[in-house]
């Protein structure tokens, strides 16, 4: 019997979560770190016990103490959420081992898609396509990687093989690049994963992310729910996925061929519970196999929205050893919805972190309008995790609605506190190249400026700013002549000599 | 009470009346400013348009973020314009810079040495926070005076992490 | 050509109008009154412009000051949302005398449906079952209203002929209650409306509220969106919407013969633009037209959800003159949405208005839920207008997942500052004959209480009410030992001790 | 530090220690009890139970609302109860009661007249705001002592609308 379910993670994904077993009327047990004692994921769920200090290390991907947690409270199952220990294998057994249902794949397909190179030449052998680059070995040393490097040509990608998110990746454009690029992508690989094994892939230009989500059951029923297009990244980080994609949904038979190629690479790894196959579509429309995220995925809700597949509840669905909900010919992509990852991060200063109490958090709603959060006004983003403070989702009928409507959303939306990504994403939507469809995965980085303004309201900045200063002048005034020390206002007097001086 | 707001170059008179106007450039308009909630959002009616900025105040000016827009302002009032034009404006910032964390985090490496001679926009310091590296940037030339961490160390927000002399032909 | 459009409403419908018109990419203007000027309204349209004071017969309902700001600002159109001026056809035909797009009905229109007693004539002579009740006639005077009340029988209903909401409306169980309640209703009528005059309708007993979601074209197309079912009412307000409604979608025959007799009901007056039509469904599933809303409904966002279409921007495209976007036979109903409305009302002292300033007002999201508000942090909920804080939407691919979905997000709902009438909606949702679909308009009234608790968290209250009693008595102790005044702590040891004499 | 709870009959005996620990009958918890924001909202563990409560002081008692669930708990503390038991409870409220408008609006009738008795439940005042009608009604038995208001009468949150005196049997 599942019927309590041990969260481990926090943030959005843990409150998605939850949310989903409440619907099903699972109770829930939150796992917490000092930091996080006033997170929204331990005020929702119905059990809560702390892990440990803050640093992840002591707490989130403390399996022990987690195991204890799940343990003393009883739990049925244990749902990883994304991060932290969600592609552990180790974790995964553990949880077996403890007699608790994993809400994920088994241990062993975890592990044949977590070492990058294990998976390749998997894949290849099952007869999925794979972009071209190191075959077949793991634990290279540098000399055989220069060796290979050679036969694949420049430009090329170093990846760490136990990667993810982009850490350990380098791009190299030539021959005298390559020395310096392998030694910064093991160190970054060693530290960010203990591991300091790279692969080497061609560097395909001008393609798309594009990848599948996949459900399989118990029963060995595997089917896809269609595509999500992510192409849309900065530095390998994802900041706007949409389903369908733009060009799949032109070309069906494609859609087709690659969602059972997916399946097929799903099928090759006995895979269960739901995974995402990630391709790069070049510009020919070539499709190979990138990898496999075997755990829910942060873009996960775009596709909810397309196919009408509550994909965490299907999970659990899985985790109670009942069959899929629906079989392949039942899915159906209906209408358009893109994902904006909101990030505490600065868009105007090169996207660093921005730390801070969310005084103001006006959330978007309305028609179309999905959010999906762990804030609230008075929380404080912490430096010890990410820096997603959530997911604007907006759907529509067709792109363009589902594009205007991201539009208006956005503006409604009002953090105040700590920098965000919605200017970012508010010029992107402004963009002529990503409005028409025509973009890969080097358009952000390489095509797009923040620095054009999409308006010329510089008279209404005037007046605005004149406006302030004069409210704070005399509030200024105001309090030097009352005499009063009032250190929120002593520090505005401050700020506004320096900005006379 | 007049103030002169520079916006990407552009100057703008901006006279603030008691009553409910501003003129702007010489033309007049209706206005009701105020802030929602205890700022720093503010809602600004004028001429019947309803627009809504997002201010802060910096050392280097106003900030104003409008749908999406960053806007830096420099606003000077009547008064520093009488001083500058009777020659009483002060120096240009031309002592030393002291590069601080903009958020706490971890001290992954430095990239530059004491004595060291750097250009703008050379990568100083690599700070991780929120599971990100962050590379720290000079923001003009100099010379490395002093650096105050080493790799490792975990640092609080606003920690001076080096110094940098201006160059001398600055 | 239609660019610009002037929102003549307040509140959530104005935001909902706004929010459809940005989407189109029209520029909006608001209008304001005094007690408005920090309303999200004002914050969310393009302008905004003061049409007077407070009392809504200043401002909202002043037609002049209106018409004077859409021609200053030089607007195409006018949306008038619901309630205020909506089914005036006085401001609907001034509209259209200044060359304005009125988005809605053609006077007439509003006119005959407006007057109830003309209406129930105008649907009996083309056809349309009404309930039972006065006759053709206007304006009885009180001998002729009683001689007609002994031949309907009682209990009875006593209407106002110019009503809507409950007002001037009257149950009467027998002949003797029948003058007072009459006079009662004339009273109540005349407030309100500015009209005494009333009919009498047979009261069905145990009948459900059903109504239909028209829309027509200009170009005599009329389709109707399927039905609503709001029987769940209190003393003629509704409280809860759901579409579809159990009966009908176990009688597919019921729903196509209902809708037709809708269309028949809406082309009678030559309808154009959105519209609803409301009939009581009895025992035996006979129904009778009600009356016909001339208007956007609050409840039309639970339509939207089931069939897809957007009713806001569908009433703008028809105002723009084009053809509906679909035709009768794409009209499918997916899955089930259910809406709360949350009044700032003290659901545990009898629905009393709750006047105060939100402080907190975190509302529900993630996966189905929409909600629709013009309320946030720091807004105060005035007495010169109507309760609704918000409504709170949810969908899901069957009814049991919807409601599961609404018991979540009520539980996640946080308003701090005014009383809401959400504990009433989280009891209704626990009964188990609201759970199983059977109720009637007079379930709420009659065979529901707030009374009953659902948990015996009897202990956890008692460690609440210690721990907050232990606090402030902390708190209290030590103000008095610093010798401090701070009137918010004095007003707690003022409590404290009141409360321990 | 020891309380009794008693909500709808129940009595608890709730005894508050220093070390983040609680005793309930006899039964003691681990509790982590903190506001969120600035109150009334409060998050509770305890024994890893994770709860809401909305808890609002009134005159008579702590009010607290949890799940949609609204319970009156009234709180004796050892001193308090020391004082009852040693005969010093004091008189219940026996004098007059002041009805107040429990929101600003419109007086629409006052239903009854100076002199009247009335029973627990009578409609003594109607009043319209937010655009309803709301019937006030009488906490007790009693007799009208004063009427306050006029209908038409615009009045204020908390203004005395009228005074009734107990019955002599209460």
């Amino acid at each position: 019997m599942l019927q309590k379910v041990l969260i481990a993670n926090r943030g959005e994904i843990a409150v998605r979560v939850i949310r989903a077993c409440h619907e099903l009327g699972l109770r829930t047990v939150a796992i917490f770190s000092e930091a996080d004692r006033h997170a929204m994921h331990v005020y929702y769920a119905d059990e809560a016990y702390s892990v440990g200090q803050a640093q992840a290390k002591d707490s989130y991907l403390n399996i022990e103490k987690i195991l204890n947690v799940a343990k003393m409270s009883e739990v049925d199952a244990v749902h990883p959420g994304y991060g932290f220990l969600a592609e552990n294998h180790e974790f995964a057994q553990a949880c077996i081992d403890a007699g608790l249902i994993f809400i994920g794949p088994m241990p062993h397909a975890i592990a044949t898609m977590g070492d990058k190179v294990v998976a390749r030449s998997t894949m290849r052998k099952a007869g999925v396509p794979v972009v071209p680059g190191t075959e077949g070995e793991s634990n290279l040393r540098d000399d055989e990687i220069l060796a290979i490097a050679s036969k694949i040509g420049f430009p090329l990608l170093i990846k760490s093989a136990a990667g993810g998110g982009g850490k350990g990746m380098r791009r190299v454009n030539d021959k005298s690049m390559m020395m310096n690029a392998l030694s910064e992508a093991r160190r970054e690989s060693a530290a960010a994963f203990g591991n300091d094994s790279v692969y080497l892939e061609k560097l395909i230009q001008g393609a798309r992310h594009i990848e599948f989500q996949i459900i399989a059951d118990n029963y060995g029923n595997v089917i896809h729910l269609g595509e999500r297009e992510c192409s849309i990244q900065r530095r390998h980080q994802k900041l706007l996925e949409e389903a369908p994609s733009v060009i799949l949904s032109d070309d069906i038979g494609l859609r087709t061929k690659m969602g059972e190629i997916a399946c097929l690479a799903a099928r090759s790894v006995d895979y269960v519970n739901a995974g995402t196959v990630e391709f790069l579509l070049d510009e020919d429309r070539n499709y190979y196999f990138l990898e496999m995220n075997t755990r829910l995925q942060v873009e996960h809700p775009v596709t909810e929205i397309v196919t009408g597949v509550d994909i965490v509840k299907e999970q659990i669905r899985i985790a109670r050893n009942r069959r899929l909900s629906r079989q392949q010919h039942e899915i159906e992509l209906k209408g358009w919805a893109i994902e904006c990852r909101i990030n505490a991060e600065d868009s105007y200063s090169d996207f660093i972190p921005s730390i801070g109490t969310i005084n103001t958090n006006i959330v978007p709603t309305g028609p179309g309008v999905r959010v999906d959060t762990g804030v609230y006004p008075g929380y404080t983003i912490s430096p010890h995790y990410d820096s997603m403070i959530s997911k604007v989702i907006c759907s529509g009928k067709t792109r363009g609605e589902a594009l205007l409507r991201m539009r208006r959303a956005l503006e409604e939306y009002r953090i105040v506190g700590v920098k965000t990504t919605i200017p970012f994403h508010q010029k992107l939507l402004n963009s002529h190249r990503f409005m028409a469809g025509q973009f890969n995965t080097s358009f952000v980085d390489e095509d797009f400026s923040l620095g054009g303004r999409s308006d010329t309201d510089d008279e209404i900045a005037a007046v605005f700013a004149a406006l302030a200063a004069h409210q704070y002048r005399q509030q200024a005034a105001y309090v030097v002549q009352r005499g009063k020390r009032d250190a929120s206002n002593w520090k505005w007097v401050g700020r506004w000599e320096r900005m006379h001086r | 009470m007049k103030y002169l707001a520079t916006v990407n170059g552009t100057k703008f008179e901006v006279d603030i009346n008691e009553d409910s106007h501003v003129t702007v450039d010489g033309e007049r308009y209706e206005i009701d400013f105020r802030a929602i909630g205890n700022g720093p959002l503010y809602s600004l009616l004028i001429g019947g348009n309803s627009y809504e900025g997002h201010i802060e105040a910096t050392d280097d000016g106003w900030q104003v973020l409008h749908k999406g827009d960053l806007y830096m302002v420099e606003i000077e009032d009547e008064r520093s314009q009488r001083l500058m034009s009777l020659g009483g404006a002060v120096a240009s910032a031309k002592g030393d810079y002291y590069l601080k964390a903009p958020m706490p985090g971890l001290v992954v490496s430095v990239t530059v040495e004491e004595g060291q001679e750097i250009r703008q926009g050379d990568i100083l310091v690599v700070l991780e926070s929120m599971k990100m590296q962050n590379e720290l940037k000079s923001p003009r030339d100099g010379t490395i005076l002093r650096i105050q961490v080493n790799p490792e160390d975990t640092i609080q927000q606003d920690a001076v992490l080096l110094v940098l002399s201006p160059s001398d032909d600055q």
